[in-house]
């Protein structure tokens, strides 16, 4: 199967600080390809140049064979790049499933002035894709908030929401940065599943995440970051026994404790 | 089938409208609600902008002054219709808010508003200064809109005010209706989600410049026409209406009603445009109450006296 | 040393905190596991003071809580490194360090800073850095080298684990228990449930603002209910 | 030659005066993120409680002592009566609020005083000091004093002061503030009753220059706040930097272009400098991070 | 009872001017009702404050004819106010005395609206006049953007030519600017300036009279009537203002009129009676208010009647009335009334007004 995303030599710096430097891996399609790495390795700068918040200083983002380096993220979704945040990103004023309804942009908008007449065409791009947003919710078990104000939700519930959000672009490439934070083991396995089934369907998959259990889990390929650069990269099996990784990421016990789990 | 919110509210203008002159002894009460349906067209406006898509500013009067000079100026040098004086204002207005609106409207909260400010402040100061145009600050007069005459011809006869009063509702309740269409729609939505998380919305595939620069447009367009009407059932023109203060007044309005809600923003509207008249009991008071009711209410209703009061109603937690 | 009881809260009509009783003795360490929206946070909340309680008590070293305003409590010796981490983005890492020790001046102060700063050595590189800038793991460090700086006698800690590395969430947890053999108590509110029972002396179990459960943490990790609700194993 | 430098010596008495208004600014802004547009108002109560109380016969140092300590007081007393009351409002509210306060207070010194415009002597008389040809009055020079001693308070308060931190800290995220111990409603006191006192030196300094009535208020926090914007609100280096710039940009406008359209100079400056700078000159770029 | 009513600009940008004007109406009303009223009837004033603002005028006026059902409209602060009553007062056929200056407000004449203050063009013909003795043919000018400064600069302009008077430098300043040297700087480099004449009102010609002092520019200075009152010399200092010169009215100098002067006792009267009232000096706008209100109510008198289209008719024929303004007759073509002999040029003598004669 051919690459869907490639990431070439991709770097940046703040400030004369190298967050990410010459990182480079590829996706196909239905992969599920894990990014870890110590607190501020840059997984999440990683991130931010690839979905288009950051501009890359260095390398390229190649998304389908078409370069999308730099390019602005509204730009991105269209193209089928959908993500989630570390640091929540929701609308607060409204709704959980209004939330989830934005998710939808793409597919329901249309002319402005068909909107603002109240065209019936725009009527039923609406309700079609507020139906939509209900069977998320409902798949990230979120239904019962589905009319509550978004700002009014627990953390867990809003790290959630985000996913069904993300979900609803019907993306080719997902982001998901750390979906399990905040979240106890058993949500956690819900999470699990639900990712599964959406690289089951085709989706590339690309995961932050410090749940060690959920990575080894679920990730086809792990690409390990330290200090803005690749260090590893493999199989699960394989970076949890590099030592390098155990050294600067897992830490002994822990590390032993998931290569035998 | 239950009723929307949308059919609600425009019922619950209509009525108003409709049936608020049984009460009025003169002709001087159909004057205040003309002028308050001219500011609710103003304050609709605002709730696209502010109230859906969280963009401040500090300048439509500058667009209300386009509008309202379009209408003076266009039939004296170019011997337009007034009518399509206020389309054309309208159409200035749009335009001007399409060139420097994407600049501006990358700032954000109290830069977008100082940007604004000085929008609004320019187009005033060339309304003052361009007096062998504008007639200076002294203002200049505007001609007869002419459609009371036609009705007539039609058989429909209504005094100046009557007039006014029932022609700025109309025009209210159209622009009230496209406003709450907007809410719910896709481009609606997308506009609350902007003012919520500019990041995440760029993020699911929201145009988040353009967007904006939709919004900004469509309450230029409504600053505009309040403008226009206004100069057109005054019959003349200063540049006050294109001032500080007016802008000012317009985000007042909006907000001391709920700048969320079209109807709130209306009251808030109906709630300045009527103080001032109520409050001349107080003569040399008036001022300091003018400005203790807006203190109280933003204490006490922060959402906005009309969302405020309406929550209490129903006992329902948002 | 901090007894709860029959705590309510709520947000605007709705209650959220059902009478939530609950104690934590000097020197323990407690933890409050859950599912999400059961009310966690809410609880940490109230304890320091930035969550109205509509009813109920809260009792800590002999004193009543609930009339004190948040900005006392740190005083009265409890600190909290809150959900969301609220840490002051617009000011430096240092900064940040030097406001969670705003109540002191003396030269403790900058003893703790370097006791912070080898906990976290990467907050010392960025010490003069905007702290919205750190990644999000760092700033979870800041949030709690930042409580540490109040000198507390009893730490809230809510969700201290979230986002950080294995094998800092190894060390913060032995951070929990070193400042317990200090003298320090800790009330924790984890997802990570069996890391946090594996230090706890004892836990609660809440759900939707009740608690249903409590024990010794060794007897809730062998408890299958627990097993299956938070475990997952 | 002495043309230009009588255009820059108006320059500097303009902006002298944007400056100090803009400065008062930024403590209220640092400690809540609200722009008081109230701001104007203190400015016109140190001009018009000057003016009463050395009309009343008192000296003019006493009285301008009144006057600031007067409208500090009243500060206080708009913060804890209007403000406090608020708590938790957006923003845009609070902006109301402050407009509110601004009509209401404009309404009552109507009231109190009168509607006539008013002056008092300058510090140091009116004979020009002349420099190269070009004049300026000495109290231009007591205003751009103020306002570089203000600029010189507030940078020293806010960048050497653990209280000044406690401000910024307080606006930046006001939950965290309270959890490591500031008492914010303390910081919100000080920082209104410092704000008013900083409006009210302004009107006292400038007075004799601009003339004072009950209504200057509105057309000084306009100025102020542009000022402040143009060199980044919250920011005492910008606010004296902004409020000078503006300043020199109206003189010159007025001498070289067009005195008719040296706002529209001003206004066309702030929205060029925006364009490249978002956040005004020195203005901080939010570190948020998704 | 008699319903008469006003609209003034007591608060907002124009409150200086307004505040007076809304005194005096109400001294004279209450000085008149405890006189006996009109033909015995009394007289109800019915005012409202417009804040300046021309569409709270046109409200205000509305309300006065439609709701309180006035027989007749004073008010009008500024140009733009007076214009927006003036439309609905000859909608209702109501007769409407206007306080402000601009030309436009009777010319042309419409049957119901008058004035009683001096046209800006007077003003300027007035100065032009003594330019013209005093032998200035080049001349700066100064003046502010507001309403009034706006009017007089373009009135001033256009007569300029009539007097042989060439305006080589034409700069204007914010009613609310603090410093006014760069504008002054400007009109002194001039080539060949004779004089300089800074019409406008309110705290700006205060300042550019102590700029003036301040550059040291020496060339005589002349302000227009916008500034005639004491508050003038107090707050631009009696040493700036020294030898300044502008058209004023009767008013500023009541003590110097001579004995037989019709306008001493109506000047002399309002003089003191308004500062009894107030502790404020007298100044000319107050005095327009207190022209308007003589006027109508002596239109009335004779008219004996209140109809409007009655007091309109015997304020056309009004004739010889001595006001602190000037002397007023009006017809069918003057609704003005006033002619240049009402302005007197006055000149600052060591704080004091003088006459020029
Ligand atoms: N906008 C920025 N300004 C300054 N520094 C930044 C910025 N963005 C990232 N950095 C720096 O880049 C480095 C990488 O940060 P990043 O957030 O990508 O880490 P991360 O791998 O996601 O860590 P974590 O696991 O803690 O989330 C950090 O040291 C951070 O301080
Ligand atoms: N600001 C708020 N306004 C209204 N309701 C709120 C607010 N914050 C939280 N809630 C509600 O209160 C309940 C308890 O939330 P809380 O944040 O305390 O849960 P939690 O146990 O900490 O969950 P999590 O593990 O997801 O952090 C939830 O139902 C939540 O939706
Ligand atoms: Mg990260
Ligand atoms: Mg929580």
């Amino acid at each position: 199967m051919s690459d869907l995303l490639s990431i070439e030599g991709l770097g940046i710096t703040f400030g004369g600080v190298r967050a990410v430097h010459d990182v480079s891996f590829r996706v196909r399609p239905g992969e599920i390809v894990s990014v870890i790495g110590p607190n501020g390795a840059g997984k999440t700068t990683l991130f931010n140049m690839i979905s288009g918040v950051y501009r890359p200083g260095a390398g390229r983002v190649v998304l389908e064979g078409e370069d999308v380096t730099g390019m602005e993220p509204h730009l991105l979704a269209r193209r089928g790049m959908s993500r989630t945040f570390q640091n929540l990103q929701i609308f607060p004023s409204m709704t959980a499933l209004e939330n989830a309804v934005t998710g939808y942009h793409l597919q329901e908008r249309g002319p402005v002035l068909a909107d603002l007449l109240g065209l019936p065409g725009a009527r039923a791009r609406a309700r079609r894709a507020e139906a939509g947003a209900r069977a998320l919710l409902a798949r990230v078990g979120l239904e019962r908030a589905a009319e509550r104000a978004a700002g009014n939700l627990s953390y867990g519930s809003l790290k959630r929401l985000e996913i069904a959000r993300a979900l609803a672009l019907k993306p080719k490439v997902l982001l998901l940065d750390e979906p399990a934070a905040g979240c106890n083991a058993v949500e956690t396995e819900e999470i699990d599943h639900l990712i599964a089934e959406v690289a089951a369907s085709g989706v590339a998959i690309l995961l932050v995440e410090h749940d060690m259990k959920m990575v080894m889990r679920i990730s086809n390929h792990i690409v390990v970051l330290d200090h803005g650069e690749k260090i590893a990269e493999g199989d699960p099996a394989t970076v949890s026994r590099n030592p390098a990784v155990i050294a600067a990421y897992l830490g002994v016990e822990e590390g032993q404790d998931h290569a035998h789990g | 089938m239950k009723m929307t919110p949308k059919t609600a509210t425009l019922l619950v203008l209509a009525a108003l409208i409709a049936l608020t002159p049984f009460f009025f002894p003169s002709g001087y009460y159909y004057r205040v609600g003309a002028l308050l349906f001219v500011n609710g067209i103003a304050v609709t406006g605002m709730v696209i902008l502010t109230g859906y898509a969280g963009q401040i500013s500090l300048g439509h009067a500058g667009f209300a002054g386009i509008g309202a000079y379009a209408c003076a100026l266009a039939p004296v040098h170019w011997g337009l219709h007034p009518a399509l004086a206020v389309v054309l204002g309208a159409a200035l207005s749009a335009l001007l808010a399409f060139l420097v609106g994407r600049p501006i409207l990358r700032l954000k909260g109290y830069y977008l508003g100082v940007a604004t400010l000085g929008l609004g402040i320019l187009v005033a100061m060339v309304l003052n200064n361009e007096r062998q145009l504008t007639g200076g600050p002294d203002g200049m007069e505007v001609p007869e809109l002419g459609l009371r005459a036609v009705l007539k011809g039609w058989g429909l006869t209504l005094s100046n005010g009557e007039f006014w009063y029932f022609f700025c509702g109309l025009v209210l309740l159209v622009g009230a209706w496209l406003a709450l269409n907007l809410y719910a729609s896709p481009t609606g939505r997308a506009l609350r989600a902007l003012h919520g998380s500019e990041v995440a919305a760029r993020t699911v595939g929201i145009d988040v410049a353009r967007l904006k620069l939709q919004a900004f447009v469509i309450s230029a367009v409504y600053a505009s026409v309040s403008g226009s009407l206004l100069a057109l059932q005054n019959k003349f023109v200063t540049p006050d209406v294109a001032g500080f203060m007016h802008s000012i007044e317009m985000v007042t309005m909006a907000v001391l009603g709920g700048v969320g809600s079209v109807l709130g923003a209306i009251f808030g509207a109906g709630i300045l445009t009527l103080l001032p008249q109520v409050l001349t009991v107080f003569a040399e008071y008036e001022q300091m109450v003018l400005g203790l009711v807006m203190v109280l209410v933003m204490i006490f209703l922060r959402e906005g006296l009309l969302p405020s009061v309406l929550g209490k109603f129903r006992g329902k937690d948002e | 040393m901090l007894t709860v009881e029959g705590l309510r809260s709520r947000y605007g009509r709705i209650e959220v905190l059902h009478g939530i009783d609950l104690e934590v003795q000097s020197g323990e360490i407690v933890t409050v596991v859950g599912a999400n929206g059961a009310g966690k946070t809410t609880l940490l909340r109230c304890l320091s003071g930035v969550q109205p309680v509509s009813s109920g008590t809260i009792t800590f070293r002999g004193e009543a809580l609930v009339p004190v305003p948040a900005y006392r409590r740190l005083a009265r010796g409890l600190a909290q490194s809150p959900e969301g981490r609220q840490i002051f983005t617009n000011l430096t890492v240092e900064e940040n360090l030097r406001l969670g020790a705003f109540l002191f001046a003396d030269d403790r102060v900058e003893k703790d800073m370097d006791d912070a700063f080898r906990m976290f050595p990467v907050l010392k590189e960025k010490r003069n850095l905007a702290a919205g800038g750190l990644s999000g793991g760092q700033q979870q460090m800041l949030a709690m080298a930042r409580a540490l700086m109040g000198r507390p006698s009893c730490l809230l800690l809510d969700e201290p684990s979230m986002g950080l590395a294995p094998i800092i969430v190894a060390q913060i947890f032995e951070v929990v228990k070193g400042i317990r053999d200090l003298g320090v108590t800790t009330l924790l509110v984890e997802q990570n449930a069996f890391g946090a029972l594996k230090i706890a002396d004892r836990g609660y179990v809440m759900e939707t603002g009740h608690i249903t459960l409590s024990g010794a943490a060794e007897e809730l990790i062998a408890d299958p209910r627990i097993r299956e609700a938070y475990l997952g194993i | 030659m002495s043309e230009l430098l009588q255009f820059l010596f108006s320059g500097v008495t303009i902006g002298a005066v944007y400056a100090l208004v803009a400065l008062g600014f930024t403590i209220i802004y640092n400690a809540s993120d609200v722009v008081n547009f109230a701001q104007g108002e203190f400015v016109m109560l140190g001009g018009m409680i000057t003016w009463f109380a050395h009309a009343a016969g008192l000296p003019l140092p006493l009285a301008a002592l009144i006057a600031i300590a007067a409208t500090a007081c009243l500060g206080v007393a708009m913060n804890k009566l209007m403000i406090e009351p608020a708590r938790g409002a957006p923003v845009v509210s609070l902006i109301i609020i402050t407009i509110g306060a601004s009509i209401f207070i404009e309404g009552a010194a109507q009231l109190v005083f009168d509607k006539q415009i008013h002056s008092f002597p300058a510090f140091s008389g009116d004979a020009p000091i002349r420099v190269g040809g070009a004049t300026i009055l000495p109290q231009s020079l007591w205003v751009t004093g103020g306002a570089i001693a203000v600029f010189v308070g507030l940078w020293l308060f806010f960048t050497r002061t653990l209280l000044g931190r406690a401000v910024l800290a307080t606006s930046n995220n006001r939950l965290a503030a309270q959890l490591v111990g500031i008492n914010t409603t303390f910081v919100m006191t000080l920082s209104f009753a410092l704000s008013a006192a900083i409006g009210a030196l302004a009107g006292v300094l400038a007075t004799p220059i601009t003339l004072t009535s009950y209504g200057v208020g509105i057309g000084f926090a306009l100025k102020g706040f542009a000022g402040a914007m143009l060199g980044g609100m919250g920011n005492p280096k910008g606010a004296l930097v902004g409020g000078f710039a503006i300043g020199m940009i109206e003189a010159l406008t007025a001498g070289y272009l067009s005195s008719q359209y040296k706002d529209a100079a001003a206004f066309v400056v702030i929205l060029a400098v925006l364009f490249f700078l978002p956040q005004g000159l020195f203005g901080r770029t939010s570190t948020d991070r998704v | 009872e008699i319903r008469l009513g006003a609209s003034i600009s007591a608060t907002g940008p124009a409150a200086f001017l307004g505040d007076p004007e809304a005194k005096t109406l109400e001294m004279l009303v209450e000085a008149l009702n405890a006189a006996g009223g009109i033909n015995g009837e009394d007289v109800k004033l019915v005012m409202y404050d417009d804040g300046g603002d021309p569409n709270k005028a046109r409200t205000f006026a509305t309300r006065l004819v439609e709701d309180d059902e006035v027989v007749a409209i004073i008010g009008g602060t500024s140009t733009g106010t007076s214009m927006s009553i003036l439309a609905i007062a000859e909608d209702a056929e109501i007769p409407f005395i206007s306080l402000a200056g601009a030309i436009d407000i009777i010319d042309p004449v419409k049957p119901y609206t008058f004035k009683t203050p001096h046209t800006d063009r007077m003003a300027c013909q007035k100065i032009f006049e003594d330019m013209k003795t005093q032998g200035y043919t080049k001349i700066g000018m100064i003046s502010g953007t507001d309403g009034f400064g706006a009017s007089m600069q373009a009135q001033c302009k256009s007569v300029a030519g009539d007097y042989g008077v060439e305006i080589v430098a034409d700069e204007t300043y914010d009613p609310k600017d603090a410093d006014m040297t760069a504008q002054l700087t400007k009109i002194r480099n001039a080539p060949g300036v004779q004089a300089v004449l800074n019409p406008g009102f309110g705290q700006g010609p205060s300042i550019v009279t102590r700029n003036y002092k301040q550059l040291d520019i020496g060339l005589p200075f002349y302000q227009s009537h916008g500034v005639a009152s004491d508050g003038f010399i107090q707050l631009a200092g009696a040493e700036a203002a020294e030898g300044v010169r502008l058209p004023g009215t009767a008013l500023l100098v009541a003590d110097l009129l001579a004995e037989d002067d019709v306008q001493k006792p109506v000047v002399t009267a309002y003089k003191a009676a308004f500062e009894a009232k107030t502790g404020t000096p007298v100044g000319t706008f107050g005095g327009y208010a207190h022209d308007a209100f003589l006027i109508l109510t002596d239109a009335i008198a004779r008219a004996g009647s209140s109809e409007p289209a009655a007091i309109r008719d015997a304020i056309e024929a009004t004739s010889g009335l001595a006001g602190t303004t000037g002397v007023y007759t009006f017809s069918s073509t003057d609704h003005l009334g006033l002619d240049l002999s009402a302005f007197r040029m006055l000149e600052i003598r060591g704080g004091k007004w003088a006459l020029v004669e």
